[in-house]
């Protein structure tokens, strides 16, 4: 009979935790503080309906620090989220080719970047110049 | 001609014999070595002077046939092109490729990563099929390089070893058989992609893999698997809804 | 010798979802976190009744500002269950119907329970 | 012992055996075909080929013309019928591996590009970049997966042939990973183990490359064909052989020796021009380069390394800009492995053996003397190669003869009954036995590793570039000396699972035959031809006595017995080959006569 008896190692179960799976890691949390972000547009839509005290009192909290704080954190997770997200972007889209050859993936991912800080800026643009 | 080695360096090696011992552990060799000599040239010199015992798969010295994937102080890499030099003063730990089963020393289970290619059907299924004799078909150079990375690999594995997702579920489909699946899928001669997405739609195939990116941070042929998973995500995706309106074109 | 096919995943239907919000998020996050989170509370460059209710309740009266309210908030959250969802399958947290009560369940009430307040807000009789 | 039933048994499955598997299995698709590796498919040696793989293509080439060269290339050794069908088969081939998916390198409009390549005169080189068998081993591989009637036992190592009743009719396997013997019967076996390279300290060669095929065919009778033909690259890695293709030198790369002097101009390369020109200095035939080399060496002239003599390829003055991007591997090679920056260093270099010209005697289909066997690849000898094979005729051989093999096979299996089965599986016993007896012998014998080294010295020493008749007899008496030690060798590993310590005892053994067979032949062949070349008064070709094929037969616990066959000419009668000034010279006086 075969003396063959493959040994098989236990996977760590907070691989997770180490280098160089980290980064990965807080990349996928990221994902988490836009479900806050959206937490947060959600309560006010909330205290919209709620009537004009809840608002006043939603706004109110805004403006405080703490909440000051909070978007200062989401900010940082955004443009996380943001650097990331375009870095997989020619990960999970067909290859570019132009001119007979692939377009290169830093490219791909510049252009991506550049689109987000398009529509951002606009979106701030048309905030602060519409004629509210 | 005698080799003038008078440095020497570490190597604590993973030995595991089924024979003898319930579970691997750690043997130290001190190693003389030149400034040319490769972590696989190390291990020949233990093999060849101090222990025959030892066990581990090579061939080509030249980071081409793929055999001597292991971990290299705990990264994935080809042994016979990892240098002593890079890597002193030392110790270096050598252990046999993360998430395989080991069969003997530095030496894993290779059985399932093979199948796991086959099941991708790698092999060109022509888009119009011809006979040699009418010739060549044709292919651009743009064509040629839509799929010529995924036809680098050398089935190293390393990408295995570097992927938790595999780590965590061996039945995932993992980085190196989609290169495989996307290399004909991409090819602008072969229209078997429809047969090859029926093999990779389930949670073990393209969904197993959550963008870790390590598979294509290791790969010594810059194969860039990661790539392959993840743009097949999109395929199997479009596939799953727009599989009722195919199925009617078909009749 | 290709193996039998392996049963279909409805992965799918989160992935594009999460992909759908990833996208969103990414192009248009940064903006609106400016915007919602300083300018308007602390009235930068915007006059302070911008946030007024009158013209809040304008805003998400209008159907087009329902259906971008709408999809910000839903789409974040389905971006947000399913990066949750695989880190909590990383993590061994919780068993898998418990990850996915949490991660896509929470996505889920979302979605309906802001289109149904967008709903009740009603909509603008001059619109 | 485990036994299995096959119809076609192949031994081997790099480019040569994958090819063969195919054409079987397309051939009769009711047949079973088993498909032996030592190793998984896609690490056999096939895959470390760059250069390419010939093919006439363009329309100012012709078959004739790729005769033409192949045959003068092998210093018209060559079987010429067999090298006619040859170069018809090879384009044929090199467009059903494009069917089957092999990406080679295009021209912008999408047909195939050729490239040149030392030897051809003409470009007629198919390349798939700088991997060429890479992709050629890997489609074959792939491709062989679509065949339900191909069994692939990998990491199954081949311990002898099974042969009953004057046919071949199996072999014994030991399974690496269970360290179990396995029967399996067949009634065709083709043979298609690769080279012998490893036999030498330095070579290009994997490890696997130790000839275990021929020695297993020559073990039971089969003669050994042309083996003193042992083909040196001249550039390779001091030390572990690794190669530097001849781009290198295709770029204006320069061989320098120790002061400096461009030394090919002393051996009638020259003159030393500064511009790269084919056939002229670096650019001249790789049996040239690498025996100027061992003059230089003799003569002191060569630099020291720390594993021994070298010379230096100089490509500094091509400027890093240009090194980088027309020679990135090379650079790579050498600032990978010898911290060497080849923009502002020299690289040292030498000669290694890289390519087994003779091999398994087969006839112009493959088959061989034994009747149900045939050999195809770098194993055997079909006659195409005589006495120095042309880069890139030898991809082009394994698919065009690895086919031949596979039809070849099918068609004897189709036409034979199953042998005896009760006595092969009592041979497999036995040789199992011999096998295990090797495992089990205890006590403190010498180590396998030793004789090994002293058996590649010994070969580097007397049959290397140049064959010196002493040199040559001391190198086989040593051999003789290390068989006797070899009966005596002790494991340091008596376990069963995955004891490479025991494979490579055992391959050793297949090593030591196959050496004996190459140092007599070439001790028997009194004269200089291709890669076999002699200073101790034969000096030049003889074709006379030596236009003829040398063959080794074995003999049990004696020294092989070396005969001659003829050569079959059929075209092209022998002339001369020359390069630099000289062959300039020979071509013009050749075109006055035509
Ligand atoms: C560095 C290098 C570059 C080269 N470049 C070129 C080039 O550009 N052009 C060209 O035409 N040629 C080139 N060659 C030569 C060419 O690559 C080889 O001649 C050819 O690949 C040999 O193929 P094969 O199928 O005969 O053997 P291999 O590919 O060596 O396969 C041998 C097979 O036999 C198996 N085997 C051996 N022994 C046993 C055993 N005992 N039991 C079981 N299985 C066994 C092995 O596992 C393997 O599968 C080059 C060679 C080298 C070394
Ligand atoms: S994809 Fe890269 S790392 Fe993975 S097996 Fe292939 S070559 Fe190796
Ligand atoms: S590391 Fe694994 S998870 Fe995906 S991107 Fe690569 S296969
Ligand atoms: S020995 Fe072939 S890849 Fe390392």
């Amino acid at each position: 009979m075969s003396e063959r008896r493959p040994y098989v190692r236990p996977m760590p179960r907070d691989w997770w935790a180490h280098r160089p799976f980290r980064h990965y890691t807080i990349r996928e949390l990221s994902g988490v503080t836009i479900a806050i972000y959206a937490a947060v547009l959600l309560s006010g839509l909330v205290a919209l309906l709620r009537g004009p005290e809840a608002w006043d009192a939603w706004r109110g909290w805004l403006a405080s620090p703490a909440s000051l704080v909070l978007h200062g954190a989401l900010l940082i997770a955004m443009l996380w989220h943001v650097r990331t997200w375009f870095q997989i972007l020619p990960k999970t889209m067909p290859k570019l080719i132009l001119g007979g050859t692939p377009v290169p993936q830093r490219t791909i991912t510049l252009v991506g970047t550049s689109v987000a800080v398009i529509c951002s800026s606009a979106l701030v643009a048309f905030v602060l110049w519409r004629p509210f | 001609m005698t080799e003038r080695a008078d440095k020497t360096i570490e190597l604590r090696v993973l030995r595991y014999n089924p024979e003898a011992d319930e579970k691997p552990h750690h043997q130290s060799f001190t190693v003389p070595y030149t400034s040319d000599m490769s972590v696989l040239q190390g291990l020949q010199w233990i093999k060849d002077t101090v222990d025959g015992s030892l066990t581990y798969r090579w061939s080509c010295r030249m980071a081409i046939c793929g055999s001597c994937g292991m971990m290299i102080n705990a990264e994935p890499k080809l042994a016979c092109h990892t240098l002593l030099r890079d890597l002193a003063p030392g110790p270096v730990t050598v252990e046999p490729l993360n998430h395989f089963p080991i069969e003997r020393d530095l030496v894993v289970t290779v059985d399932d990563f093979v199948k796991k290619i086959e099941s991708v059907t790698p092999w060109l299924i022509p888009k119009h099929p011809k006979p040699v004799s009418e010739g060549p078909y044709n292919q651009t150079p743009a064509q040629l390089a839509a799929y010529e990375n995924f036809s680098a690999c050398i089935n190293c594995m390393l990408c295995y070893a570097a992927c938790p997702q595999y780590g965590e579920n061996p039945k995932f489909i993992g980085p190196a058989a989609m290169a495989i699946l996307q290399r004909y899928d991409g090819d602008s001669r072969d229209g078997g992609s429809a047969l090859r997405i029926d093999a990779v739609h389930g949670e073990d195939g393209v969904w197993g893999c959550t963008a870790v990116g390590a598979c294509s941070d290791v790969c010594p042929k810059a194969v860039d698997p990661m790539h392959a998973v993840n743009q097949n995500k999109m395929n199997t995706a479009l596939d799953y809804f727009l599989r009722f309106l195919k199925k009617r074109d078909a009749k | 010798m290709p193996h039998a096919p392996e049963k279909r995943s409805n992965a799918p239907v989160f992935w594009l979802l999460f992909g759908a919000g990833g996208t969103l998020s990414a192009l248009f996050g940064v903006g609106l976190i400016l915007v919602t989170g300083f300018l308007a509370p602390q009235g930068i460059g915007i006059s302070a009744d911008a946030l007024s209710y009158e013209n809040a309740l304008a805003f998400t009266q209008n159907g087009l500002g329902k259906a971008v309210i709408w999809a910000v908030i839903s789409l974040f959250f389905w971006h947000a269950a399913e990066r949750f969802y695989l880190t909590l399958k990383d993590m061994h947290v919780f068993s898998d119907t418990g990850r996915r009560l949490l991660t896509y369940g929470v996505a889920a009430v979302v979605t309906v329970a802001t289109a149904g307040l967008l709903l009740a807000i009603g909509f603008n009789q001059t619109m | 012992m485990e036994h299995i039933e096959a119809d076609i048994l192949i031994l081997g499955a790099g480019g040569a055996g994958l090819r063969a598997a195919i054409a079987a299995a397309e051939a009769a698709p009711g047949l079973s075909i088993a498909l032996v590796s030592k190793v998984y498919p896609m690490r056999s040696h096939t895959v470390a080929a760059e250069g390419g793989s010939a093919g006439v293509l363009k329309d100012t080439d012709s078959l004739q013309a790729h005769f033409d060269d192949t045959v003068s290339g092998g210093d018209w050794l060559c079987e010429q019928d067999v090298v006619e069908f040859f170069v018809e088969h090879c384009t044929p081939e090199m467009i059903q591996l494009e069917h089957w998916g092999c990406p080679w390198s295009r021209k912008p409009d999408g047909d195939i590009a050729v490239r040149r390549f030392g030897g051809m005169k003409i470009a007629r080189t198919w390349f798939a970049a700088d991997r060429t068998g890479f992709h050629i081993l890997h489609t074959l591989f792939q491709t062989a997966m679509k065949y339900p009637s191909i069994k692939r036992l990998d990491e199954f190592f081949c311990t002898d042939l099974l042969v009953d009743d004057g046919r071949a009719q199996g072999a014994v396997l030991l399974s690496l990973s269970t360290g179990e013997f396995t029967a399996v019967t067949a009634r065709a076996v083709i043979i298609a183990t690769g080279g012998a390279g490893r036999v030498y300290p330095q070579n290009t060669n994997g490890g696997i490359v130790t000839g275990d095929g021929m020695a297993l065919a020559f073990r039971h009778g089969v003669p050994l064909r042309d083996l003193e033909f042992m083909q040196y690259h001249p550039t390779c890695m001091p030390g572990s052989g690794v190669l530097f293709t001849e781009g290198a030198r295709g770029e204006g790369g320069f061989l320098r020796n120790k002061d400096g002097y461009r030394y090919l101009q002393d051996y009638g390369l020259g003159p030393a021009l500064p511009e790269p020109r084919n056939k002229f200095m670096e650019l001249g035939p790789r049996d040239r380069l690498s025996q100027a080399f061992w003059h230089e060496e003799r003569k002191g002239r060569t630099v020291e390394t720390p594993h021994g003599a070298a010379v230096l390829l100089d490509l500094t003055h091509l400027g890093r800009d240009k090194i980088i991007e027309r020679l990135p591997q090379i650079y790579d090679l050498a600032k990978d492995y010898m911290g060497v920056d080849a923009a502002e260093q020299p690289i040292p270099v030498r000669p290694a053996v890289h390519y087994t010209m003779g091999g398994i005697l087969v006839d112009g289909r493959t088959a061989a003397p034994l009747p149900g066997l045939y050999a195809a690849g770098e194993c055997s000898s079909v006659g195409i190669h005589g006495a120095n094979r042309l880069g890139s005729n030898s991809l082009a051989e394994l698919s065009v003869f690895g086919r031949v093999a596979g039809e070849q096979a099918a068609a004897f299996a189709q036409g034979s009954s199953n042998g005896d089965t009760g006595r092969l599986l009592d041979q497999a016993r036995a040789a199992e036995s011999r096998a295990l007896a090797l495992l089990n012998r205890q006590g403190k014998g010498e180590r396998h590793t030793a004789l090994r080294d002293e058996m590649t010295a010994a070969m580097e020493r007397g049959c290397g570039i140049y064959r010196l008749g002493d040199e040559t007899q001391q190198t086989c008496d040593t051999l003789a000396d290390l068989k006797k030690r070899y009966a005596d060798v002790t494991l340091d590993d008596h376990n069963r699972v995955w004891n490479t310590d025991w494979t490579t005892a055992i391959e050793l053994g297949f090593q030591l035959d196959v050496a004996e067979a190459i140092a007599y032949s070439a001790l028997d062949r009194k004269e200089s031809r291709g890669a076999h070349q002699r200073l101790d008064g034969y000096e030049n070709r003889d074709d006379e006595r030596y236009l003829a094929h040398s063959l080794a037969h074995y003999r049990d616990g004696a020294a092989p017995e070396i005969t001659y066959a003829p050569v079959t000419i059929t075209k092209s009668t022998p002339g001369q080959r020359a390069y630099g000034e000289a062959g300039v010279k020979l071509e013009e006086a050749k075109h006055k006569h035509d």
